[in-house]
């Protein structure tokens, strides 16, 4: 199906909108949080660019899964890595 | 045995062309399972060579033909040749790429160039492999640990380690072609439970690919690029973390483990089924311990690495998850066993090979379980007890996997049938040669011998003298083969469409098949294994032979045609 | 050559642990590979192509039968885990008062320091039925302290400290190997560990004792390199005073509190940057390129004196 | 098991496209293949980049105040524009896919060209940073000169902030290539609104190259920004 180009410009502009969040964000100190809130930041845009620009919120079941298992695998390499790390003492 | 005339086709996949080019340039995914054939064949002998040298130098404690810095290339060498560019690629590269397309019922892979160039990727990294071997060889064990490999070893790992990347390409190109083929080219009615095991062992493996290859590849650029400039994140030098680049490449190298056996596995259950004349046991369970395992797998990369300073909590974890493993492997044994009971089982040189897997898959697995305990394991990893289970794993599963492979399907790739006697005499002899090689090195590790030692205390020597002498009777053994299936290409192609009277596509079409595979697209309509001639071939096995190919096949299309095809069964399968 | 031993020698109170799990897992192996081997060889024979046994009732599927072969080995390998997991963290955790060994690994041979100032290469001479915590380094790449009568084996990384222990139970030589790859010579880099009566060993500690003590070694070094401008009582707020540091708890400039252990001390000359006193500035450099391993374990061992402990004593 | 009567033999198929592969039996077929390649492909791609975020985080979490520190010596107003940039060509490449799928020639060929401007800008600043990185010895090796905090941790930071970007650059530099093919296909009249998988894939590509730096902004350049010193 052909996405209307009115959804493009409606998730760029929100795109642009959480660039100047989390460049703004960063400018307050908020300590240990600085970090987790640039992250979500960061998975939400990534979240609006592969839902939209690539088109899985359209698709089958499938791409949702290996769309999915891609980025399930990299939480496994990172939780078990750093099971190692977070726990050296 | 009883051969059943069809009539020879001219345009078989072997007479689309005859010239060089018409290899080098083919889109047939049965040709390049060929190429790759003869690829990975040679690098099994460049490897074997290595391992002869190996056994010969350690007949005796003391350094006798080799020095130590050579006696530490050869045992690198050996374990790059046979890991990277022959194990890995073996199984997916040669009988996958031949058979998935077949055993689907889809003319080609769904991306035939891509096909045709990760050969090419793969002899591009065989070649930068070779290079290295032919000019002085590394010495760095093929696990690459930095900071030896990055900062301390005098020979050069660098083109090796561009080799592995390239050949890493080839791999995932592999994977993800078979993965796209499994998932949008299914036949008509063929749904995912209608599916030959080997198929999904060949679904399980190209996830492997995917998913692991890209870690071990930017780990081994990482290590490239500290090797060159001198600094890097795994030089301990700035602080940075060796125990990082375990953790990379074990995230890819365990689950290369399974990359090897799963397939082989498939393979097994093939012939099982097949010369059992029995549908295969517990069909769902087998093909669920096969995605099992290749998840699993991904999760206890860090049995590895219990005394590397990798923290204790770690260790704990990545232990329990290990024993998990047992369980799909149990279930894929037990079943295997259970199919065969009851059964009408004709002792063919496939199903010879697949017993010795069995029984040296099982040596292997429950070792394993020697390994993934916490406190057993510090007493035997590094030692020979690693090596004997891994070879158990690698070549008493993996290669056994292979040979029954090849055996089966060689009348469906050449269209000619090899020596029987001789087949099952090498059959015999690899058996032998193999429990004979490797067994001792069970108690060498027990007693405490490290891996990777040139010299050895003297104590060490009679159980390496028997293992030499083991591995002796297994490189002849090796070579047998090659002899008589070579010798069987001189015959005419009259093996017949389907001379073991199996189940599966593949078998369904003309021996060697045409270079689209099927004259028309075949429409599943039943599960896999349907052997129903249990019943009248008890009697004598003359008689199955004469019970007549379609019954058997599954080719009675009176009979079947009777059924009304489930609507999934209208159009092809695209889940 | 007929020096044919196939079972290993065990000498150490873990070793009779790790050989009752040994034989536990060698005991189910046999059972899962018998059942395995016999059930392959009887269907073979029984069921060969042609034979009159009956197949009636043959199945494709049993789902108690796959449960049961499913949930009976998942059973034995939890247990076995957790044993052998309890006996995984014991080998981690030394007894307190274990006496103390430094080694530091390097291509390729083993160098190991007796807190009472003895030196060694290539050998280790521990006294009988007392615990000996081995803590390790390397200088170059990743070595492995391997001793298999023991039963034991650990990584020793460069610009990290790793440590294991064993208590000996039976005088004898033994094996030392480098278990982990480390190039040319790593079958080289082999010794023997020389386990004494007690009295054999002190008189041997007696009869080799170099120069100094560690710790006497460490007041030079501690002179040498000018620590004291610094770490004294009257040296102002420039760095934390020494004395009676060790084993006390310290308080970090972030708030946390430490215990300083030999960890601790070894990290502030090494790595300053990683924990600094509460009060206190940053302004020591680290020490990871002026001191070889060797000295970093005597300095250690004089500060620990500092703290009132006594030689290779390990309040924990 | 086996029908040998049903189905039909593209050979002899008389409405054959000429676009079609002979091993699909139709164009959905060949879409949804070549479709779910790409996100294979992209599955690699997550993990190949998953290695190095994987240093990333072992790193960072371990000496949080040198990277910290050592983050200061980027440039973020630099670092922005180029977000801005690789956003702005998203949105461009989107909309490229957008006029493929309605089969519109010159559309297509218009917002690729855009797009393609947009990455060799993006390109040509991140030039500019690396030769401010090697003009102050921030580039890691012999030549480091690094005179702040923890120096050895902080060459951590750099090999990091060099591997990171330098792979998510040289995808840049392999989409362009691509973008130029694809461009020129395009004016080929290679594809239609029927046919036009290559685009669409390629658009997918440029996505995956853009979330990268999504992330790699904040977890390089804003690490701490409050602490900078201006």
């Amino acid at each position: 199906m052909i996405v209307p180009t009115r959804v493009y410009y409606r998730v760029s502009l929100a795109l642009l909108a959480l660039f100047i969040l989390t460049v703004a964000a960063s400018f307050i100190h908020f300590g240990d949080w600085n970090v987790y809130i640039a992250v979500t930041i960061a998975v939400v845009k990534a979240t609006l660019v592969v839902l939209y620009f690539m088109h899985v919120r359209y698709q089958t079941r499938l791409t949702w899964i290996f769309a999915g298992a891609g980025f399930l695998w990299l939480l496994i390499l990172f939780a078990l890595t750093m099971s190692d790390y977070a726990t050296r003492s | 045995m009883t051969t059943i005339k069809e009539p020879l086709r001219p345009d078989d996949y072997l007479n689309a062309g005859y010239g060089v080019k018409s290899w080098l340039l083919t889109l047939d995914h049965k040709r390049i399972a060929i190429l790759y054939l003869i690829s990975i064949t040679f690098f099994f002998f460049v490897g074997g060579f290595f391992a002869v040298l190996l056994r010969i130098e350690l007949m005796t404690p003391a350094g006798d033909i080799v020095t130590a810095e050579t006696y530490n290339k050869l045992f690198t060498m050996h374990g790059i040749a046979m890991i990277f560019f022959f194990l890995i690629p073996s199984i997916p590269a040669v009988l996958g790429n031949f058979l998935v397309p077949m055993m689907i019922g889809a003319r080609d892979l769904a991306f035939p160039r891509l096909n045709l160039f990760s050969w090419y990727l793969y002899n591009v990294g065989g070649l930068f492999t070779l290079y290295t071997m032919t000019t002085g060889g590394i010495d760095t064990g093929w696990t690459f640990y930095a900071p030896y490999s990055s900062s301390y070893t005098l020979s050069d790992p660098v083109p090796v380690v561009v080799g592995i990347f390239v050949l890493g390409f080839s791999s995932i190109l592999t994977g993800l072609n078979f993965l796209v083929t499994i998932h949008k080219m299914r036949a008509p009615g063929l749904t995912w439970f209608r599916l030959p095991l080997f198929i999904w062992a060949s679904y399980a493996t190209s996830v492997i690919q995917v998913l692991g290859t890209p870690v071990v590849a930017i780990a081994l650029v990482l290590l490239g690029f500290e090797r060159l400039t001198g600094v890097g994140i795994f030089d301990p030098k700035i602080d940075g973390d060796p125990i990082l680049f375990q953790h990379l490449f074990w995230f890819y190298s365990h689950p290369a483990v399974y990359i090897m056996i799963l397939p082989s596995m498939g393979v097994v259950s093939e012939v099982v089924s097949c010369y059992a004349r029995k549908k295969i046991f517990g069909y769902n369970a087998m093909a669920f311990a096969i995605l099992g395992i290749a998840v699993l797998g991904f999760l206890v990369w860090g049995h590895h690495m219990f005394i590397s300073g990798q923290s204790v909590y770690a260790g704990l974890v990545f232990s329990a998850l290990s024993f998990l493993v047992a369980i799909p492997s149990a279930i894929k044994v037990f079943n295997w066993t259970a199919t065969l009971y009851k059964g009408q089982i004709e002792f063919r040189t496939p199903i010879l090979y697949a017993f010795g897997f069995i029984g040296l898959f099982t040596i292997g697995g429950l070792t394993g379980l020697f390994l993934a305990s916490l406190a057993t394991d510090v007493h035997l990893t590094d030692t020979y007890f690693v090596v004997a289970h891994f070879h158990y794993i690698m070549v008493g599963g993996a290669v056994m996997g292979y040979l029954a492979g090849i055996h089966f399907w060689w009348p469906k790739i050449t269209g000619r049938m090899y020596n029987e006697a001789w087949a099952k005499f090498s059959a015999l002899i690899l058996f032998v040669g193999f429990n004979l090689t490797f067994f001792p090195q069970f108690i060498l590790g027990y007693m405490g011998m490290p891996r990777r030692y040139y010299v050895y205390p003297e104590e060490f020597q009679v159980l390496n003298v028997m293992s030499t002498a083991g591995a002796s009777i297994l490189g002849l053994g090796y070579l047998i083969p090659m002899i008589y299936l070579t010798w069987s290409l001189r015959k005419p192609k009259t093996a017949g469409n389907n001379p073991w009277k199996a189940t599966g596509l593949e078998w369904t079409t003309v021996s060697p098949p045409l270079t689209h595979n099927f004259d028309s697209v075949p429409t599943v309509t039943t599960e896999p294994y349907l052997y129903d001639d249990t019943d009248d071939a008890s009697g004598s096995a003359g008689s199955a032979g004469s019970a007549g190919l379609a019954g058997l096949a599954g080719l009675d299309s009176s009979a079947r045609a009777a059924l009304p095809p489930h609507p999934k069964e209208v159009k092809r399968g695209r889940s | 050559m007929w020096n044919f031993p196939l079972l290993p020698e065990a000498a150490s109170t873990v070793a009779t642990e790790i050989d009752a799990i040994w034989w536990v897992l060698v005991a189910v192996s046999i059972f899962f590979g018998a059942i395995i081997v016999v059930g392959l060889v009887y269907s073979a024979v029984r069921y060969r192509r042609g034979s009159k046994a009956s197949r009636a009732g043959a199945m494709n599927d049993n789902l108690l039968l796959e449960l049961s072969w499913s949930i009976i080995p998942l059973t034995i390998a939890m247990a076995i885990y957790v044993w052998s997991s309890k006996v995984f963290i014991d080998m981690h955790v030394a007894p307190p008062g274990a006496m103390e060994v430094y080694v530091v690994a390097k291509q390729w041979m083993w160098k190991i320091q007796h807190p009472e100032g003895n030196k060694e290469i290539n050998e280790l001479h521990v006294p009988v039925g007392k615990p000996v915590k081995l803590i390790m380094t390397s200088q170059d790449v990743i070595h492995s302290f391997s001793i298999p009568a023991f039963r034991i084996k650990q990584d020793v990384l460069p610009a990290r400290y790793t440590t294991q222990w064993f208590e000996a139970t039976k005088p004898g030589e033994y094996h030392l190997f480098c278990a982990e790859y480390c190039g040319t010579s790593h079958s080289g880099m082999v010794g023997r560990v020389v386990v004494m009566e007690e009295a054999d060993y002190q008189n041997w500690l007696a009869g080799r004792r170099g120069a100094d003590m560690m710790a006497g070694s460490g007041e030079k070094l501690f002179a040498e390199f000018g620590c004291q401008t610094c770490h004294r009582q009257d040296s102002g707020q420039r760095g934390p005073a020494l004395d009676g540091l060790f084993g006390s708890i310290v308080t970090l400039s972030g708030g946390d509190k430490v215990a300083a252990d030999a960890d601790y001390l070894r990290e502030s000359i090494l790595n300053p940057g990683a924990k600094v006193v509460k009060g206190y500035q940053l302004l020591m450099p680290t020490y990871r390129n002026q001191l070889t391993p060797e000295q970093v374990n005597e300095l250690v061992e004089y500060v620990k004196q500092l703290g009132g402990i006594k030689i290779g004593e390990n309040k924990r | 098991m086996v029908d040998l009567n049903s189905g039909h033999n593209p050979d002899h198929n008389p409405d054959h496209n000429p676009e079609l592969a002979h091993q699909f039996e139709d164009m959905d077929q060949q879409k949804e293949a070549a479709a779910l390649g790409m996100w294979t492909f992209l599955i690699t791609e997550v993990l190949f980049f998953g290695g190095l975020f994987t240093a990333y985080i072992v790193f960072r979490t371990q000496f949080s105040e040198a990277f910290a520190k050592a983050s200061h010596h980027l440039d973020i107003v630099l670092g922005g524009i180029n977000t801005f940039i690789l956003l702005g060509s998203s949105l461009t490449m989107a909309l490229a896919v957008h006029a493929a799928q309605e089969g519109r020639k010159e559309k297509t060929i218009r917002f690729l060209g855009v797009t393609g401007i947009l990455g060799a800008a993006f390109l040509v600043i991140k030039g500019f940073e690396y030769a401010h990185k090697f003009e102050h010895n921030l580039f890691p090796g012999a030549s480091f000169g690094y005179d702040g905090f923890e120096p050895d941790h902080a060459q951590l930071f750099f090999i990091l902030y060099f591997a990171l970007t330098g792979v998510h650059a040289a995808h840049m530099i392999v989409g362009l290539l691509l973008l130029v093919v694809i461009a020129w296909m395009t004016a080929r009249g290679r594809f239609s609104a029927t046919y036009h998988s290559p685009v669409e894939n390629f658009g997918l590509y440029w996505h995956f190259v853009d979330i990268v730096w999504i992330f790699l902004y904040p977890l390089l350049y804003l690490i701490d920004v409050t602490g900078r010193t201006q």
